[in-house]
């Protein structure tokens, strides 16, 4: 597949459209709400679906390939905050604690961005290894550290640390992802079957719902996107391109196929907009949320489930 | 039927304070806590939460003594950076004793 | 098949027996109740599905058909209400508001409705035209624009127009149904068929439960029926079958297939039960609303789903 | 801690009327609101939904005369037709000065 | 405006008396209620249920006499066993002759 | 297969890890939570699908076959609250008021249970009779009522009885059970079909979800263990073998086959923890919820669906 092609094969899939539909829907104020409790539901599903996924495949996969590829991930995850802590204060000139807080979300991972990277290399008819969501979870928790150690650094009044830790440690998306590999692992492939219509099958279809209320919530924050300024609107694009071409490379580095280093060039772009703001609230309180939830969730989640994960998939075919 | 006089003191809070709210007006008194599930807006706006009800209310019958405590407490520790408020009013309680 | 045949087949069918569980659970008074957020979610759902299939078949239909099922449409979306009117009027004496008021109901559409009829059609072995979808969206909206202006004329104090509008046009079945089609549109069969499992296979199992909550609802206004008076029970059945009979008739003319006009004839017959109530209740508050809900929702759609549908489609039958 | 005293003006509504509630009570001089989901039964009965916790509470803190104003209003404009009722009682408030 | 003043009592209770709280309330006077889903502790803890948001809040409008019955109605049938607060303060209402 | 392959099976299918991740999750004090509005809507799901499975097949049943197992029932679901009884006050010397109310929780039967051992059966390659669930609701309300009558005898302060029964014979649970089958056994298996892929493919998926939860729920009480006591913990476990076993002989006698023998054990051997609190807080107000919850759902229900089902599956083959 051409460049074009791949990003047309992207823009023009249910997932998507669903997407853009939700923001249309918030466009014309219409009454479409998806109840709290089904937005609950629907992540439930899809975090528990992916692991188990990923689980019962790497079953299959030698563990010392995994090996690489964690390190790249644990690497990454402290490197990627550092780097956006960097442009920020620097580049955007930004004041140190709203500097940290934007930087631990752009080093952490969204994970719905990892999904939508998965189902589109499936639509490309490529395979990523079944321990990528794993990376996920390693990933989604060194960036958070490292960004509210950046803030501490000369601050004397001290957020509440073990809280804000214990909210990403034991929150509800690495425990489903890795309860879900974990017992995709023990029962392998052919456990898996019995439960393979309800969270195999129907996993794109209720993607695609998800997708449409994500819509609704990202229209909702581009309002806000005069008050944070052109500089993070543009912070928003090429942070991620940056981060995802270097992810791409030292994915390719660390031994992950085509379809793998596509994947995880992805999720180092991805910025996070579930876990890092919790943790960041508590422990950041003088953080604005405005900036850090716009940003990534009203600049880099958009951009990168429609044009970064063509961009980064054709980048790894380049360097496969 | 006797009755005694206390106070019920409403926090409403964005949601991400509710464990450690709840945590602290039981160290500073209160026997118990009711929480309700609200949204809404007021000057300070944003939050980070874009799902799930985005505020609860925490109610809580106390003394005079523990309603102040919460007060300033709450106060000192929230009002300069989270979407909190809080307001108080005296109710006619049977069986006072129990909050306590 | 024959006419009994075809109405003990739709009588006989899991969506219609879980219909009359329902109403059987809330005449026994049991505590089974459906979560708000499930009765959201499903409907989400199946109006979402229902445009998808919608669209992705219309993507392979040569658009100039469309048009005359569109005129027939609009055409009949305005005269129904008025049809209504002078019954409600003239026979049953109502004054002007209420007359107004149920009119609106009654020249709108009730998805539900729509859905089961489909379900039907495709139990028959029959098919209907992809458009059918957008057809009912278009018939959702000049009846109540037509009932509400009835009620305008010579009545002084205008209710909310503009926000009554805007409550069925960004209604969210509108923009569900609509912005599925427009999806189905965009990525064709082929492109629909990873979403197929959840959104096609699971297409009437859904209708299923939801039919049963639909029951619990309808058994809720049955105890009104005292209330609204024996002209009104009477003209819940029979305008519906003037109605549909006059829609098979005219779908047909407008060249739509045996299967299309049955559907048609239905979605005419149909009373709206939730974008016209909306939009009633802002813009005329002093009309009932135990008039309009009872005679759309306790007696009309029950009527339709079990005798009227088969109706319909043995009239469709007999014209073709 | 100094309090100040305002009213809680409280309105349950049915929920058709919620958005046209908040831009109204905004208008009159609200800075705030508090929403919660709630079911009830009146003397009225029936209304247009039959999903959906059927009513809204509407919860403002407010001064004295934008309670009266919002009274005013909202006994003017729905009593008549809607299913709503609205009362309201005296509460301490820390930091008053936000809810003007 | 002319308001008058009556009693909001509240009670919250483990859910499942719901249906019998509401039949009692009306059957000793009240013209109506109001129903959110809360959750909460108190002295007692346990109850029987796992699921479903653990508790009720009820609110009745009520004259003086009709909340001194419920008081003393609630106080009497559930103190003992079950999970049930009852507290109660003056509000203002608009046309009150409705909560007759 | 073996006594420990039966064993390893269960415990490695996905739906009793499941289990096990729920509990981990709540142990780690995770933020997993399932919104209320979730668990209502599995839990009416999986009612309605085994109804409507069971009913199909009991269609294709002769239906005398039916009344041996049917009188087995009735005589278990009387029996065993006195037996639970009379070992509660004799050896674990409890209150009449306690004793009477668990033994109405041990004489009834939990339908999470009885759905882990049709899973269980469907994996080992066994199936067990249609009328499996019709049994189950029977099964539910004589032990409640015995239960009722033994805390009666004696006591002055009536409680309400009326209502407490009306909690049970119309609670969700019997009428979705009954209401399923019924529809099942009307339109047969052929006319299942439709509603398949939603009620019958996606069941072991959507059961595998609902255990989590159970879990998360389960785990709540574990912390109540110390609270109750040892004599409590080991009736928890000791009763349901003792029942079960009992269970497993007298279905085999009333003419049910391998599979259906060992399911019926089960739910002999299971503890009601929906219907049975529901019923006795309100007719028996003086008993301590503590007691009768923390045994049939922290003790009871865990051990049945991990070793108990395994267990009663292996004398079923025994007996057979
Ligand atoms: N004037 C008000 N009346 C009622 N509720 C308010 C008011 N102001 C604020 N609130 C509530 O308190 C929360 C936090 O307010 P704020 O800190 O002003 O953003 C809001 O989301 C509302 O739920
Ligand atoms: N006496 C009352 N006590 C508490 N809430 C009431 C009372 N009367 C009415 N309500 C609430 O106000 C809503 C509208 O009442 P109504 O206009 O009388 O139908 C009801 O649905 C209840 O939620
Ligand atoms: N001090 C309190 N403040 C607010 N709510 C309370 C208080 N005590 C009890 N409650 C509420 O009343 C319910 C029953 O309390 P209890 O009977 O003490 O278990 C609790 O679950 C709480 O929702
Ligand atoms: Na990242
Ligand atoms: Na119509
Ligand atoms: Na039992």
């Amino acid at each position: 597949m051409g460049t074009v092609d791949i990003l047309l094969a992207n823009l023009f899939s249910p997932i998507i459209l669903a997407f853009v539909l939700g923001i249309f829907a918030s466009l014309i104020r219409s009454d479409l709400r998806f109840p709290d409790e089904l937005y609950t539901a629907l992540s439930i599903y899809l975090l528990l679906a992916i692991g188990l996924k990923g689980g019962a495949e790497l079953s299959e996969t030698p563990f010392l390939t995994f090996l690489g590829p964690m390190l790249a991930t644990l690497a990454l995850g402290s490197l990627t905050p550092i780097t956006s802590y960097f442009v920020l204060r620097r580049i955007g000139a930004l004041d140190r604690i709203n500097a940290a807080a934007i930087a631990a979300h752009y080093g952490s991972v969204s994970v719905v961005t990892f999904i939508a990277a998965q189902a589109f290399i499936d639509l490309a008819g490529v395979t990523g290894e079944g321990f990528l969501p794993a990376l996920v979870a390693l990933l989604e928790i060194p960036a958070i550290i490292v960004g509210l150690m950046i803030a501490q650094i000369g601050s004397r009044e001290a957020g509440s640390w073990k809280k804000a830790l214990h909210e990403v440690l034991a929150g509800r998306s690495i425990v489903l992802l890795l309860g879900g590999l974990a017992i995709g692992l023990v029962v392998g492939k052919s456990g898996l079957e019995p439960v393979e219509p309800f969270f195999v099958n129907g996993f794109q279809g209720a993607l695609t719902l998800f997708l449409l209320e994500m819509g609704l919530v990202t229209a909702r924050r581009l309002r806000d996107l005069r008050k944070v300024g052109l500089f993070l609107v543009g912070f928003g694009i090429v942070m991620p391109i940056l981060h995802g071409i270097l992810g791409v490379w030292v994915g390719g580095l660390a031994g992950l196929s085509l379809g793998g280093s596509a994947v995880f060039g992805t999720i180092v772009a991805s910025a996070s907009y579930i876990a890092a703001p919790a943790a960041v609230r508590i422990a950041l309180p003088e953080a604005n949320p405005t900036f850090y939830l716009t940003a990534s969730l009203g600049i880099t989640f958009p951009f990168n489930i429609t044009l970064g994960i063509p961009l980064y998939f054709t980048v790894a075919q380049w360097l496969a | 039927m006797s009755t005694i006089t206390l106070q019920l003191v409403t926090i409403i809070a964005e949601r991400v304070l509710k464990d450690q709210l709840i945590d602290e007006v039981r160290t500073l008194g209160a026997t118990g806590y009711t929480l309700t599930d609200v949204e809404g807006e007021g000057s300070r706006g944003v939050r980070a939460s874009e799902w799930e009800k985005r505020n609860v209310k925490l109610e809580v019958i106390v003394s005079d003594d523990v309603a102040e405590a919460i007060t300033e407490h709450v106060s000192a520790r929230y009002f300069e950076h989270y979407a909190v408020i809080l307001y108080s009013h005296p109710i006619e309680v049977v069986r006072g004793s129990k909050y306590r």
